[in-house]
């Protein structure tokens, strides 16, 4: 099936991104991340970047090696702490952080995914993380709005893809990955695994095809964990490349 | 042309609307009949309200109650195809993954505006989801027999029926004719064979501009 | 692990069953409705229901046998066309029906059962289906405020159950029975079949137990699909048992 | 006592908080302590925000960077165990499907105000999913030492860091004393082995009740 056929290598994907995109990355702590995608994107050179995701990695690990390039302009994360480097730039005014819930943020990104307009919460509401975000009323009660995320690009690590994009996650590698497959305008996953359609088990399909757009093979991580590093501080563990 | 026929001369030009590549979602009624004329070599993934992208024909045995269309009959899967919930299968439709959704309707208005859901005190069938489909997908068409039973027009100029979605159909196809809305208006881009612009004139019960070609 | 076992046989069930509650059942067209938890509820005698599903079934079919039983006094849906004793009640005034889009239905029953407090949507705005639903201005731009919807009892039909309540659905009979399993206070699962913790493959596991209060063990369908009916009008078929 | 004794007994007594077929949610800092100190007979599922549930021991060998809690480090899976998305795991979270939420604390107010974000100018680890944990968990444990460093209490009246949620904690354990929080007034409920009340009422900023049992 040719025309549903999506591999392709990273000479297609790097000039996709662009400077001022808003770029969503998939992975928690890193795990979750896809490595060969974040290097392609700091390889392409954009600037200016608007990142959404769950945090800010570590520095040497996920897309906390892009952050510390000083090539993102927003981040919209729920924590950076295992991200000194990305506290560093956000108390020099260098880029802006606005935090987000946990939860919270991955559903706007999953609202922005299916195609709604935001939703409620009590969430939040009264704290610094209201920021400005509008409060609705509804009957006699008062809740926060969330507005939902989507970006030009999505970015996504699969343990498995067939041709056509329907992926398969590993374990708690898949956290907010689904998520922020659905939402983005042009979605990429690096996939560990590449497989003829009809070899994935049509039951544990986690992600259909029809929201990837391209697929490229991964090498897998090239960092080491910070479980594995002999000094377990974020702040002195050395790049591992 | 008895109204069998004229179903089936609509679900062939309907589909002609399907290009290779596609996603398409199909709606009861005629729309279902749109896969017995579709080129075999072309991919095409039809998707499912219910769950399923990748259905595949009618199993000529062993139909499975546990495999089956957003209208409960059976189907079959085809390779690359996967089942999912019912959220997710939405959240593709508002998301506008669907590529061309064919609805069956009631009327539909020179605006584009689609009645599918409901004939007061008459037909209850409830609006399942249409109304997503109208909101998310690229290219929504209409298809319906030209005229009712009695030959009140089913294409007006305000829709007399409770509408399903406003402004939303890009195109409608019956046993007479092809039409389009653009920016608003009806134009006609086909007579289908063996009908005339006066008879479609006669039978369409808005004003609609004409497509050179057609005459 | 006894304290995480949660199988259970129905006459632990009937009693769950009450006077006036607010019953969410999963299924599409019948699809993945629980038939012996249809007819355990039958059997209960309960009245005054207020029913919230995708469809009415059909008469002999899914929801639609308690339906036909005019013991149900509200129902919302996407749609009742299947069901004709459905539509002629709605016409008589004994049942309520609020007819929803069938996406929005099943988000409304997703937004109760992760404990958001609703959402904003343009589908439906300016329809009947709007009725007095509120209206939200966010920015300049207007939006329908859809309010999250759980149940005081779930039920649920699964193929594949571990004891303690890990959920495996068959093909096309997911459909909304995931969500349906999120909302309600008390959510009783029917499976086909019942295993041992750990013989779940954890990657496909479609709702996790903790959802789960109740598990009861299947008969499979008892009724004919509209397919196999010699008459294929929903309003002649005679019922299957 | 030095500072790691303090934490090790304050997870100590936590462990005794949690019963057998709990669902029960640790954060980082001294919460992850907590499993060491449980009786093992216990059936209990531990669950992480990134999305799993039935969380086992740190694996000793063949660890997996795909299989890991919220703080990135490698666990095991329990039998029935189960892996699903970070919208899931939430879900579980805000609809109370934990039982018990065991969390580290910056500070704690005398309401159950809870602040364990952020210190201005100095830390930013960002909230995570604290909020949601505090909005959702059935019981909302909060564990810290009593004092600061420089001997400031952190149960204090009013919290001076930002709040994470308000009105959410209901028990506080700390290396002196283990306080409750009934219907917006904190209660001491126990004093730690070696601590006197005197020394309590002297490190703690905010007016407390007893219960009888302590003196």
């Amino acid at each position: 099936m040719p025309s549903f056929n999506k591999v392709t290598d990273l000479s297609t994907i790097r000039p996709l991104f662009f400077d001022g995109m808003t770029l969503l990355f998939g992975g928690f702590g890193g795990v979750g991340s896809p490595p060969g995608l974040v290097d392609c994107l700091i390889e392409s050179g954009v600037k200016n970047v608007h990142l959404v995701g769950n945090d800010a990695g570590f520095p040497w690990i996920g897309m906390g090696k892009f952050i510390c390039l000083e090539r993102a302009t927003s981040l919209i994360a729920s924590h950076i702490g295992s991200n000194p480097i990305a506290g560093e730039l956000m108390n020099q005014g260098k880029l802006q952080v606005e935090f987000s819930p946990q939860g919270i943020l991955v559903e706007r990104i999953r609202s922005g995914g299916v195609g709604l307009n935001g939703f409620l919460t009590e969430i939040g509401m009264g704290t610094k993380l209201e920021y400005n975000k509008p409060r609705v009323k509804i009957g006699e009660k008062e809740f926060m709005y969330e507005a939902p995320i989507t970006g030009d690009v999505s970015i996504v690590y699969a343990k498995k893809a067939d041709t056509f994009g329907n992926l398969v996650f590993d374990k708690t590698a898949r956290n907010t990955n689904p998520y922020v497959a659905m939402a983005g305008k042009i979605t990429i996953v690096e996939a560990d695994e590449i497989v003829e359609m009809g070899e994935l088990n049509p039951e544990e399909i986690i992600v259909p095809g029809i929201y990837v757009k391209h697929i490229v093979p991964s090498k897998g991580y090239n960092w080491k964990w910070i479980w594995e590093m002999p000094d377990k501080s974020s702040r002195n563990a050395p790049p591992a490349k | 042309m008895d109204m069998g026929d004229a179903r089936q001369i609509i679900a062939q030009r309907a589909a002609r609307e399907i290009n290779d590549g596609m996603i398409v979602n199909l709606g009861i009624g005629i729309p279902s009949l749109v896969p017995d004329y579709l080129d075999p070599s072309l991919n095409v993934f039809f998707q499912a309200e219910n769950g399923i992208l990748g259905m595949g024909p009618t199993p000529k045995q062993n139909a499975d109650g546990n495999l089956s269309n957003a209208a409960g009959y059976p189907v079959t899967l085809l390779k690359g195809g996967s089942y999912f919930d019912s959220a997710v299968a939405f959240g593709m439709i508002r998301r506008g993954c669907v590529d061309v959704s064919i609805l069956g309707a009631l009327q539909v208005s020179a605006a584009g505006d689609l009645a599918n859901w409901i004939v007061p005190g008459k037909r209850v069938p409830g609006v399942g989801g249409a109304m997503e489909l109208a909101y998310g997908a690229k290219n929504l068409i209409a298809l319906m027999t030209h005229c009712e039973k009695d030959g009140q027009p089913k294409i007006v100029e305000k829709c007399t029926l409770p509408v399903t979605t406003y402004h939303c159909v890009k195109k409608i196809i019956t046993d007479l004719a092809v039409f389009s809305i653009v920016g608003g208006t009806l134009r006609l881009d086909e007579l289908m064979p063996g009908a005339t612009l006066p008879e479609v004139q006669e039978k369409t019960g808005a004003k609609f501009i004409l497509v050179n070609s057609v005459r």
